[in-house]
């Protein structure tokens, strides 16, 4: 059997289902940004096999839609910690589930 | 059989041909799987055929060196001329029980002695020993350079943190900032050279080099001093050696370690260095090429010359520098490299358009460039010791002497008001 | 559900014991420093670990056998310990030191305290971070000064070479052309030493403004020797209350100008040359005669105290010796400099990072065994 | 993509990279869960180097291994009394089931949809093309893009530094000396 776009885009999906289950579920609020990263690799990986076996009007446009995302997964992570350092500072905690002032 | 051993495969110049034959060999009985492995298989053992024996040469020339640094002899009992002393380390190191520590993480333990030793294996896949002698010319040679070796990183953290020792996580929390921090400056360097030279592969640099005649040290001696500084953090050594400083937090990240774990991560701190100078060679020494004298010498041995050379400057830096503080260290990288590097990749921007677009006369314009980066170079250096008050060359002020008048506060009062201290 | 007040949140102080076995603290002496991140909040002192209680232990023997242990006190420097006990026994007991004896003690004193201070200010340089060179210069010298000591007395570090009433032997007459030969060669070695770390960059940069003392703190906190120069104080014991031939030589005293770590390096380096100087003058003034006065073995000085001080490498070092008219002292105390110079390391330190408090720590030069005793 | 090297190279990446997406979801430890994710960046570089994507794969190294997972372990670092371990909330089961619908509807859809044409070769020289369209086509997400890093660079510094009197405080707390004489940051 050949491996082929399929492959990879199982695979895609398997990393973005542990991904979102990483985000959704776990507690800690480093665990849950990682889990974003998770998903978003998935992502990436999707694009980079269509890129890959799918003939395109422009060459590795999909490359650049990851080169894109990447540049957004730096920026969304470094607010994210950020934000985590800043709950933590006030509530001492970055337990997801202790951090809901605005939930009522 | 007699026309494989006529063939060109045994040229000294160019040790690639005994590859390419043997893989041509395998390939034309063999499945394409088996010489494309036999090829991998064949770089694999090269690299570690270097590094193997050359590392036990460099402990044996560095602690020779610096003990002539220091006014002693330096090993000299086991073997001829001590040369032996590397392995009678290894024996006893082996030897040596592997202590961890209670507390520590028992499985992330483990690891990074092991993890340290990848990416100081991996960077030199693309590391050019000659006009063919590279394992994988990777059209992004650059920035997998880079990639590769931020990743030792990961590895000292995870040292420092399983151990679950404050010195070890003190060097943890320190390698990690400065590594940061010296790596922005190495990129950029790196840029300016990929800018001038317009090519990421790192044995077009050297061609580029070949091509114009030229070794990019004397082009870009800011950027050259950049990467050295910045390789010189990221190695880990004197002058900025904060890692493990020994006379603060005892060894940093690998105050836990005993036995051959220790003994990897020093291996590795000498392969590291060991690499660094051959990309410090490579990238602003020429590399491989000599002004034609690579035609008749083997291309490898000048680049194995160039690396002792900057590997000597390393050795040189550690037997002569006291170490930096932190602040002093981030200081020196956030206000001079930093800055200084973003202005050479404008002005390499601006060269390479010249040389392109305008078709400046290389002959003319490139002395002229080195002589207007060396002016800058200075400038800049000369404006960062005026605003930090660095670079003092007055002698600081020496002790005065006090003559006959002795005594407390007031005699005290008395010398500091004196006019010039009298001495 | 109520909302909750945020707290205020401090960055946690980390409590990190540099010692007892630590490559810096030149010996087993514990310092529990409370770190926030990098900077030092408080520094505790734990001393003991080198205790061996010499100061019981000299009740029960007689006065010349006490000698020995004044060489295990300070070990770097063996003579000067010496030389202060015996100083104060004399005192207690009044003996008269023959000339000869007093120009020796002089001699080898200074070439103590030359030993000494190559290893404070080599060591210091190494707390600074650099990779045991400048120890290595420094040792140079060092050699050749154990070597004389060597040829005269047999021993190296633990000389036991003072006897009360003077010293133990003559030295052999090949110390002579040796001395003169060090003597000759110290000013370029000096000059060496000073191209290699006075104006050094880094060195200047760690030290400087690093573990300030003002005059007022030195002389409050009664530190003494380097520390106190450093500090801007002019006082030397040698000037201030001449002991043996001090009043008759010509040197001066060198004081620093802020009391910073690298006033006190910049002071011991002249305080080497100063004493290359004196040696100079010892080994062309140096009288005939006696080097030993006639002492009964078992001293029994009458009953009485007796202080005695001398300007040792690391400060005002004293000994304190109470006879009840027996053989053995009644009391025998040591005012060790280290000890007393080590207590304004906090005042130096807190506030500052780690690494500075290190250097700091090497600037103040202390010796474990004098400081436990 | 059928030879031996390949299936050999993609059946371990993909073992590689969803054993470790499996073990962030399992372990009970942070710093545990984070050298899986770490170990989870590098088996999806693999894969971008066996789809022929270098450039991406080395800025993936580059990215993810070198900046954020850094970056995510001093956040770990500097949260010294939170809580470490990696427990589940109690969107467990939710999740769970949630994570079994999308996987199953993914690989539904990618395994029924006819992709069209399949390439057999990769495109060559990716670095210089994805450079060329990056100042080309994409010249203004490109700067959007540089615009958006910056902004979230200032962001994250204005959210994660203190309050100037937060500092004062802080340092009046800690020592009765100032500090100004200490020289620079540390």
């Amino acid at each position: 059997m050949t491996i082929g776009l399929e492959h990879f885009l199982v695979l895609g999906a398997l990393l973005f289902g542990v991904g979102l289950y990483v985000a959704l579920a776990k507690r800690n609020a480093i665990g849950v940004l990682m889990g974003v990263e998770l998903m978003l690799n998935a992502v990436n990986l999707t694009l980079v096999a269509f890129g890959r076996f799918v003939e395109s009007e422009v060459a590795l446009s999909t490359s650049v839609f990851v080169v894109f995302i990447i540049a957004v997964a730096a920026a969304e992570i470094a607010v994210g910690l950020a934000l985590a350092m800043v709950v933590y500072r006030n509530r001492d905690t970055i337990n997801v589930d202790r951090v809901n002032l605005l939930k009522w | 059989m007699s026309a494989w051993l006529l063939a060109a495969w045994y040229d000294l110049r160019d040790l690639s041909g005994i590859s390419r034959e043997i893989t041509e060999w395998v390939a034309s009985w063999g499945p394409e799987w088996l010489a494309s492995a036999v090829s991998g298989a064949i770089g694999a053992i090269g690299i570690l055929a270097v590094i193997g024996p050359t590392l036990m040469i460099l402990i044996w020339t560095e602690r020779k060196v610096i003990a002539r640094l220091q006014v002693r002899y330096g090993p000299n009992r086991v073997g001829p001329r001590g040369l032996l002393q590397p392995v009678a380390d290894a024996v006893k190191l082996i030897l040596k029980e592997e202590l961890v520590p209670r507390a520590a993480d028992k499985w992330l333990f483990f690891l990074p002695p092991v993890l340290v030793f990848i990416p100081a294996l991996l960077v030199w896949g693309v590391l050019p020993f000659g006009p063919h002698m590279q394992v994988a010319d990777l059209n992004v040679g650059v920035l997998f350079l880079l990639a590769v070796s931020g990743t030792n990183v990961l590895a000292v953290f995870i040292a420092g943190w399983a151990s679950n020792n404050k010195y070890a996580l003190f060097g943890a929390m320190r390698v990690i900032a400065m590594t940061i921090s010296y790596e922005i400056a190495m990129v950029l360097a790196l840029l300016t050279v990929v800018f001038l030279t317009g090519t990421m592969s790192i044995n077009g640099i050297v061609l580029w080099q070949q091509q114009e005649d030229l070794i990019l040290i004397v082009l870009l001696p800011m950027t050259a001093l950049t990467f050295l500084l910045g390789a010189t953090a990221e190695l880990n050594r004197t002058p900025m050696d904060i890692a493990e400083a020994e006379s603060e937090i005892v060894a940093g990240y690998h105050t836990e370690y005993s036995g051959m774990r220790f003994g990897l991560f020093y291996a590795v701190e000498l392969a590291n260095t060991l690499v660094m100078s051959a990309f410090m060679a490579t990238f602003f020494l020429g590399g491989w090429w000599l002004w034609g004298l690579d035609a008749w010498v083997p291309s490898w041995i000048i680049l194995l010359v160039k690396t002792s050379l900057v590997y000597f400057v390393f050795i040189w830096l550690r037997g002569t520098l006291p170490r930096l503080r932190i602040d002093q260290l981030m200081t020196f990288c956030w206000k001079l490299l930093v800055p200084a590097g973003l202005l050479f990749v404008a002005i390499a921007a601006v060269e390479r358009t010249l040389l392109l677009e305008y078709a400046w006369d290389r002959t003319i314009a490139l002395p002229v460039m080195a002589v207007i980066n060396a002016a800058v170079t200075v400038a800049v250096i000369g404006a960062y010791a005026r605003v930090t008050g660095a670079g003092a060359h007055r002698a600081p002020a020496g002790p005065r002497m006090a003559r006959g008048r002795l005594g407390g506060l007031r005699a005290a009062r008395q010398l500091a008001q004196a006019p010039s201290g009298s001495d | 559900m109520a909302i909750e007040t945020p707290k205020r949140v401090h960055s946690e102080p980390v409590v990190v014991n540099i010692g007892p076995q630590h490559p810096s603290t030149h010996g087993v002496f514990r310092l529990k420093a409370t770190l926030d991140g990098e900077i030092v909040q408080d520094v505790d002192m734990l001393i003991g670990y080198l205790h061996r209680s010499m100061e019981k232990l000299a009740e029960e023997r007689t006065f010349t056998q006490n000698i020995p242990f004044t060489d295990r006190i300070d070990y770097l420097a063996a003579m000067s310990n010496n030389l202060s006990y015996c100083l104060a026994v004399e005192k207690l007991a009044g003996i008269e030191v023959p000339l000869r004896g007093q120009w020796l003690r002089v001699l080898f004193a200074e070439l103590q305290r030359i030993a000494s201070h190559a290893m404070a200010n080599g060591t210091f340089v190494n707390d600074c971070g650099a990779w045991q060179t400048p120890l290595m210069y420094m040792f140079r010298e060092r050699e050749k000064i154990l070597d004389l000591f060597e040829m005269t007395c047999g021993a190296r570090l633990t000389t036991n070479y003072m006897r009360i009433g003077g010293v133990a032997f003559d030295p052999p007459l090949e110390l002579w052309p040796a001395l003169c030969s060090l003597l000759d060669e110290m000013p370029d070695r000096l000059e060496e030493y000073a191209a290699l770390t006075v104006d050094n960059e880094i060195v200047l940069a760690r030290s400087k403004g690093v573990g300030v003392v003002s005059a007022e703190a030195a002389l409050n906190a009664s530190l003494s020797g380097p520390l106190l120069r450093g500090s801007g104080v002019p006082w030397d014991l040698r000037k201030a209350d001449p002991y043996c031939v001090y009043d008759q030589l010509d040197f001066d005293i060198p004081v620093g100008r802020d009391g910073d770590c690298y006033d006190r390096f910049r002071v011991r380096l002249e305080e080497v040359r100063q004493s290359v100087r004196i040696l100079n003058q010892v080994v062309e003034r140096i009288p005939g005669g006696p080097w030993q006065a006639e002492v009964p073995l078992h001293l029994r000085p009458a009953a009485g105290e007796a202080y005695a001080r001398i300007e040792s490498p690391r400060g005002e070092l004293g000994f304190y010796v109470v006879s009840d008219g027996g053989p053995t002292p009644w009391r025998f105390h040591c005012r060790a400099p280290s000890l007393i110079n080590l207590s304004a390391l906090k005042e130096m330190t807190v506030g500052r990072s780690l690494a500075d408090a290190i250097v700091t720590l090497g600037s103040i030069d202390i010796v474990v065994g004098e400081i436990d005793r | 993509m059928d030879g031996v090297g390949h299936h050999l190279a993609f059946w371990s990446l993909a073992v590689i990279t969803v054993g470790a997406a499996l073990g962030i979801l399992v372990s009970r430890n942070l710093i545990h869960a984070m050298v899986m994710l770490i170990l989870s960046f590098i088996g999806v570089a693999g894969l971008y180097l066996l789809l022929s994507a270098e450039f991406i794969a080395v800025v993936q190294i580059l990215v993810y291994v070198g900046a954020i997972s850094v970056l995510m372990l001093f956040a770990i670092l500097l949260t010294p009394r939170a809580a470490r371990d990696n427990a589940e909330t109690a969107m467990r089961y939710p999740g769970l089931i949630l994570m079994g619908l999308v996987i199953a509807a993914t690989v539904f859809v990618a395994l029924e949809t006819d992709w069209g044409a399949v390439r057999e070769e990769p495109v060559a020289e990716s670095a210089r093309i994805i450079g060329q369209s990056l100042i080309n086509e994409f010249v203004l997400p490109f700067e959007i893009a540089a615009v958006l890093l910056t902004a979230a660079l200032v962001g994250a510094v204005a959210l994660a530094r203190r309050d100037d009197e937060d500092i004062d405080a802080h340092e009046q707390s800690l020592t009765l000396e100032g500090r100004e004489d200490s020289g620079g940051s540390s």
